[in-house]
């Protein structure tokens, strides 16, 4: 008990400190400290909790194991790494995206075409991963193929959303000045609509990172060579060694962040015009 | 004799809303010869935005006929026969001004230097030299409607439509674009559609001044202006100006009551 | 009534059609209990939902059941209703394999999730890598179907006599096209099908007490569905909430699920077990358990409940 | 009927081209078979093939049509073999889901937007939670719910809104965010409360955020909520369906369950396609 | 001697912007009494509208000090002693212009049947009475900005600060608002601090005119009209007015020859 009341106990003073933190001027450090801090206090939580209200590893390990996991494990969870998100998750990564925003353009060149293309395109959202995955697996084989495939069918459909909503988002005035310029379709897609859509599109590719390496990782359940951050987490589940799940789903967390932060960041650089960015 | 660059007959707009039909304009019947200067004067609310939008073929008549340079207006506008300066500026937030600026240029493919060498041309032209790198939210409220001026004088449009441009800017700004503009008409021959709420801007810059009345947009006086081409800024205290200027007066006090008659 | 949960391995099918008819026939009523069936799935380890309290008896595989032990997790098999194993590797003739020396260099489809013990420790037996390469196999990792084979995505499979071989074979590929390695017949087999408790639960005689009753009813259960096939069958296709089972396929599962009980009265025996103790300690360099289990089976509820 | 014709249309396009795929995958099982029967086969045989194999790699349009109308209009709702019993179940979990996961990710979009702390500290942490897969973690948290005495829909319906309130934060904090500094300035110089600033400008200006969000969330429950069924035993629903096909190589099975799936997301999606449509239009924002 | 209402001394603000700092204002020295009206006038991008937001704490200035009511800018918002109108229209595209004159009203919690009452009232004031239901981008850029000036004059407000509000007016409209605005003032004692570019207007309005010179921001002239507080329209045409018009445009000139010289 005395371990469960510790734990909580720090982590409402790191929150406290956080507040604290947060008023002060918005520097990086800060920017990086602060979550840290939030986490490593939530991390202190699971620990305590783990360790006072003793819970078997076989459901949730330590913090402090699965660190220790992490390190002596390093070799493997680079090459399932390498496997899940270099090869199946960043491939179909661009290629979703690409056919998404391919697809928006299309169904926005023409009525005709968007009144067909966005009902199908709903459809595409919900095809379920599970679905997708082992026909996936039948159509493009076992290795990282099939799990690009699946990432591209998943990350599709937010970024046809998001693109087909922001090439819609411009106001009257700025519509009228490429009319009077009779500006044809390409101009004004390239210097207002496209330019304009980004807030939104940059909500879908954020969306889309963790889309992606979720369906990297899942779609390994259904098939896959013996390597893959979605092939350890469901072997090991089964083996019971929760250590070594929870640290590929550390690599993931890391793997995942990294990816959004870099997406964000260039967001930042983007629509640096946006009022969202232009105030802090 | 030539045909009118700008021909109405008959025009009327109704916009349907929320809560029932506006009639924003009613009957208007007006000629523009090539190479006037065409000042809209009518209290807020007339229809003369609606007028020039109907022009420029961002607004589509529910009745009458409208030619450009003979032509409906949505093929002149595919001509690209117009300059349009917006009443609020319109800037896009994600362009500098001098980008801004570049845009009609580079969508009508002019050549980089040439580009270039126009930006900053018009940029000095209102006074805005320096501010090219700036973006729209850095700049007061006169220098965004300067630059959005610029912008519709960077290229050269053969008719040129200005709603209110010179609204939010001080009277020195102002004199300065005032003679800037007559220059600019007297040098290339453009017919200029200009709507403004100074009596006097409207006397100093037409050739011709429309005066319209309220609800419904309707014509209440087109005056031909007798003052010479050669626009001194003193000309404003000559008895000919002073007159003109009357008249406008009386024209629009004309139309109002009028409007409250109906 | 006293209360009780299962938690099967897998889906609900003829695999355990000896608890479905117990609970059918009223088997557990006359032993006046209550008890709940939870169906299994590709994702659900038995062994959790044991630890985490969601039930009071799971049933589960040797191999895995021994390494969850090692991990920490106490668990005792108190009684074995499978006697053997239906375990076997099968191959697309066109692949020319004939033995198994002939698996270097081929792509083995093997199923994971603390399945693939049996498969490891066969092939660390073999003396045949499983990490590619010239004189290796590739392993892949295989999910719920036979398509690989279909497909020629791999040239073996694992599959079971009583359900994905019969899959194959209603695909339409004839018996005479395939070559089958049953692990029995390779001297490799290890238990299936057991009933596991938690450690602690032994040590309450009223707990044991309970047990005995529930194993007693699950194996009158079993022989009645030796005996009556497809009767069986049809109780289980009753219990089946997916709606995706067919008729034809349970029967042919029941038949052949019933050669696997044959012969077991539920008591565990011990050769049995320190044989795949034995197999899954020979893996060469890389073991499945490592050190001798101590305490991973009990005779006490089989002893009450038989009398013994 | 002229609103049916674009996608009438397209979907004509979509079954040509599927026809053409069942075509172009299903002929190397055809050929196979053929060859361990040594039989040779004119081609007009192997499309025929094609078109009505049992368990093929694409099955042909007709034969999930055929699937579908048996599973759905022959069948009793009631009964576990109709696909409208599993579209409910699944339907259900979704709705709560979806309920938990849209309120919780806009309740922390403005705690986001309105507490600096919050938006430093949580907003990474939120980015991180969907980077773990959910389906490793599915049948622990299904487990713990359980062990705690949490079963039935509600573990379904968490797992489902954990995927659900992402997609809705991101965009709710975007929209939150969008109006500009003179619609924020108007209100400072009213000395507006912060949750007067959110109700008359701030939530106004990210409605159109907020409905691009809501449509990928409601997509997103639906896969989780199907995620969520596998753990649960998967015993109903259309993940149940889905799975127990692919145990058994049921490809008509899977794909009828995939259409299943596909109907029910985009009746959601147009639903709140409908319900942006009228919002907006009495916004008077809509075109 | 009470104290001054708005007292700035040596107010400096600096933007820092991508392409190196701007000076917006510089050395601000200006003191307002309780009831004054102070026209604010100078050539676009002198730092009006800046200056506004400072005594608004809309921004922060970057040197000196600036107290209003005594009080620091930021305390005196928080009482909620100002009405803004700023100069671009700034209505809210999800309100009916009547929801956007309501708008301060629900923040400030009126009662309902007062809103209603008050809603009406200064619709009537700006002559938009009809156009309540109406969405902004249904009106005119005039009608827009005097639906802006509604919802400033609302709610009541010790001090009005004006931006360039009658820039989209015309002269009609503009002089019924000027009578209303020194009507309003006269009745409820407010101070008002009002940008504008046109010298007649400053002069008719004000009580003290401050003329303002570019880059950076500076005080060029500070003007205590002589003209009486009682002003009827054709107080225009005095001598006295005639020649704090002339002392205005003179300071501009001056403002901006010394901006040059710079
Ligand atoms: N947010 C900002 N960032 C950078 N520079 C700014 C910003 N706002 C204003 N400025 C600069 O400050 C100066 C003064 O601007 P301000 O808006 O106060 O002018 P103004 O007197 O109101 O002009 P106008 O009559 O045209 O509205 C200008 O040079 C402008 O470019
Ligand atoms: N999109 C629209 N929908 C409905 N009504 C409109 C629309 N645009 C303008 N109106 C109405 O049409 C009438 C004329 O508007 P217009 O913008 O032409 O006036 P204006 O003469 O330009 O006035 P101002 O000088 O104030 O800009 C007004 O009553 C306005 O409410
Ligand atoms: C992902 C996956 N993991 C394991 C098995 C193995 N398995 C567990 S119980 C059982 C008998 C049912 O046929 C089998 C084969 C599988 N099939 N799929
Ligand atoms: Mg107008
Ligand atoms: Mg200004």
């Amino acid at each position: 008990m005395i371990w469960v009341i510790g734990a909580v106990a720090v982590w409402l003073g790191a929150w406290a400190l956080n507040v604290w933190l947060a008023r002060g001027p918005a520097t990086r450090a800060r920017a990086l400290l602060v979550p840290a801090l939030f986490g490593l206090s939530l991390l202190v939580l699971w620990e305590g909790i783990v360790r006072g209200l003793g819970v078997p590893s076989v459901i949730l390990p330590a913090p402090s194991a699965i660190f220790e996991r992490i390190i002596v494990s390093l070799p493997i969870l680079w090459g399932d790494f390498v496997q899940t998100f270099l090869k199946g998750a960043l491939s179909g990564y661009v290629l979703g995206v690409a056919a998404g925003i391919a697809v928006a353009l299309i169904a926005d060149a023409s009525d005709f075409l968007r009144r067909g293309v966005m009902p199908v395109g709903n459809f595409m959202a919900a095809l379920p991963i599970i679905g997708i995955a082992p026909i996936m697996v039948m159509w493009f084989g076992f290795d990282w193929e099939s799990k690009a495939a699946v990432v591209v069918v998943m990350v599709f459909f937010p970024i046809l959303v998001n693109t087909v909503g922001g090439l819609a988002a411009t106001d009257r005035m700025q519509r009228d000045l490429m009319r009077t310029y009779a500006a044809g379709y390409l101009p004004t897609l390239l210097k207002l609509r496209l330019p304009a859509a980004m807030p939104f599109i940059f909500n879908g590719l954020k969306i889309a990172t963790t889309l992606a390496l979720i369906g990297a990782i899942v779609a390994e359940f259904f098939g896959s060579p013996v390597r893959g951050m979605g092939f350890r987490i469901s072997t090991e589940v089964g083996r019971l060694a929760l250590d070594m799940v929870w640290a590929e789903i550390v690599v993931a967390a890391l793997a995942g962040s990294a990816f959004y932060g870099a997406i964000a960041l260039i967001e930042t650089r983007v629509t640096f015009w946006h009022p969202s960015q232009r105030r802090g | 004799m030539q045909t009118p660059v700008i021909e109405a007959r008959g025009l009327d707009l109704t916009f349907q809303t929320n809560d029932g039909p506006v009639q924003a304009l009613s009957n208007i019947d007006l000629s523009i010869e090539r190479g006037e200067f065409v000042s809209f004067i009518g209290p807020s609310g007339c229809g003369k935005t609606t007028f020039l939008r109907c022009v420029a073929a961002l607004e589509t008549p529910t009745g009458g006929s409208l030619t450009v340079n003979g032509l409906s207006p949505e093929e002149a506008r595919q001509a690209r026969s117009y300059g349009y300066v917006f009443q609020a500026a319109g800037l896009y937030p994600w362009r500098t001004i001098a980008g801004n600026i570049r845009l009609p240029l580079e969508i009508m493919g002019f050549p980089r230097a040439e580009m270039a060498e126009r930006v900053a041309r018009v940029l000095d032209l209102v006074e805005l030299t320096g501010f090219g790198q700036k973006f729209p939210w850095q700049l007061s409220g006169g220098m965004q409607q300067r630059a959005s001026i610029a912008r519709a004088l960077a290229f050269d449009a053969d008719i040129l439509l200005m709603d209110e441009p010179f609204g939010a800017l001080d009277e020195i700004v102002r004199d300065h674009l005032n003679e800037q503009l007559l220059a600019l008409w007297a040098r290339t021959g453009k017919t200029i559609g200009f709507v403004t709420h100074s009596i006097p801007e409207a006397v100093y810059l037409s050739t011709k001044i429309v005066v319209m009345s309220p609800r419904p947009g309707r014509i209440a006086d087109v005056i031909d202006s007798p003052l010479p081409r050669e626009r001194p800024l003193d000309i404003r205290d000559t008895p000919e100006f002073i007159a003109v200027a009357h008249r406008v007066r009386e024209g629009l006090r004309a139309g109002l009551q009028g409007a409250d008659a109906a | 009534q006293d209360a009780l949960t299962l938690q099967l391995k897998w889906v609900t099918q003829s695999q355990f059609a000896g608890y479905y008819v117990a609970l059918e026939e009223g088997f557990y009523e006359e032993e006046n209990l209550d008890v709940t069936i939870k169906p299994g799935g590709p994702d659900i380890a038995p062994v959790q939902v044991l630890m985490g309290g969601g039930a009071d008896v799971m049933v589960d595989w040797m191999p895995s059941a021994l390494a969850a032990r090692e991990n920490g997790a106490p668990v005792v098999n108190i009684a074995q209703p499978f006697k053997s194993s239906g375990m076997m590797l099968t191959c697309l003739k066109e692949t020319g394999i004939e033995t198994p020396e002939d698996f270097p260099g081929k792509k083995l489809g093997v199923w994971f999730f603390g399945n693939e013990y049996p498969f490891l420790s066969w092939m660390s037996q073999l003396e045949i890598p499983t990490e590619g390469g010239e004189d290796g196999v590739e392993v892949l990792k295989q999910a719920f179907n036979v398509d690989p084979l279909l497909q020629k995505q791999a040239d073996c499979i694992s599959t079971m006599t009583y359900n994905e071989y019969w899959q194959v074979l209603d695909a339409g590929i004839a018996e005479e096209d395939l070559v089958t390695f049953k692990y029995e017949d390779q001297g490799v087999a290890t238990l299936e099908d057991g009933l596991y408790v938690l450690e602690e639960d032994l040590e309450d005689p009223a707990t044991v007490e309970k047990l005995a009753r529930f194993v007693r009813a699950s194996m009158k259960g079993w022989k009645w569905a030796e005996e009556n096939p497809d009767a069986a069958a049809e109780i289980v296709l009753e219990y089946d909430e997916t709606g995706a089972q067919t008729e034809e396929h349970q029967q042919w599962m029941m038949g052949e699920v019933a050669k696997l009980t044959a012969g077991s009265d539920g008591t565990l025996d011990e050769a049995d077990y320190q044989r795949t103790v034995d197999s899954l300690m020979s893996g060469g360099s890389d073991p499945v358990i490592t050190k001798t289990p101590e305490g991973a089976f009990s005779h006490v509820v089989t002893d009450q409940a038989f009398g013994g | 009927m002229r609103r049916s014709i674009p996608v009438l249309t397209i979907v004509a396009l979509i079954l040509g081209l599927w026809y053409l795929g069942a075509w172009g995958m299903n002929r190397q099982w055809a050929l196979d078979q053929a060859a361990r029967a040594e039989v040779t086969l004119s081609e007009a045989e192997i499309f025929v093939d094609t078109m009505s194999q049992d368990r093929p790699k694409l099955p042909a349009p007709h034969q999930v049509a055929v699937e579908l109308w048996d599973t759905v209009a022959m069948k009793s709702p009631t009964s576990r073999r109709s696909l409208l019993f599993h579209g409910w179940i699944t339907l259900s979990a979704t709705l709560a889901g979806f309920a938990i996961g849209a309120v919780a990710g806009m309740l922390l979009a403005v705690g986001i937007v309105h507490n600096r702390a919050m938006d430093m500290s949580v907003m990474p942490w939120a980015i991180a939670s969907q980077t773990i897969p959910i389906l490793a973690i599915a049948p622990m948290i299904i487990v713990v719910l359980n062990s705690v005495g949490v079963s039935g829909l509600l573990p379904k319906a968490l797992i489902s809104a954990y995927l659900s309130f992402f997609p809705v934060v991101v965009g709710m904090v975007k929209g939150l965010r969008a109006p500009d500094a003179m619609q924020l300035d108007l209100l400072r110089t009213y000395n507006a409360s912060a949750s007067q600033g959110f109700w008359k400008l701030r939530l106004p200006a990210s409605l159109p955020y907020l409905f691009a969000s809501l449509k990928i969330a409601i997509a997103a429950s639906l896969v989780g909520a199907i995620v969520g069924e596998l753990p649960t035993g998967a015993v109903r629903g259309l993940g149940a369906r889905l799975l127990a096909g692919s145990y058994y190589g049921q490809t008509v099975q899977i794909w009828s369950a995939l259409i299943g799936a596909a109907v029910l997301a985009g009746l959601m999606v147009g639903a709140i396609g409908l319900m942006e449509r009228q919002v907006l239009k009495r916004m008077g924002m809509a075109r």
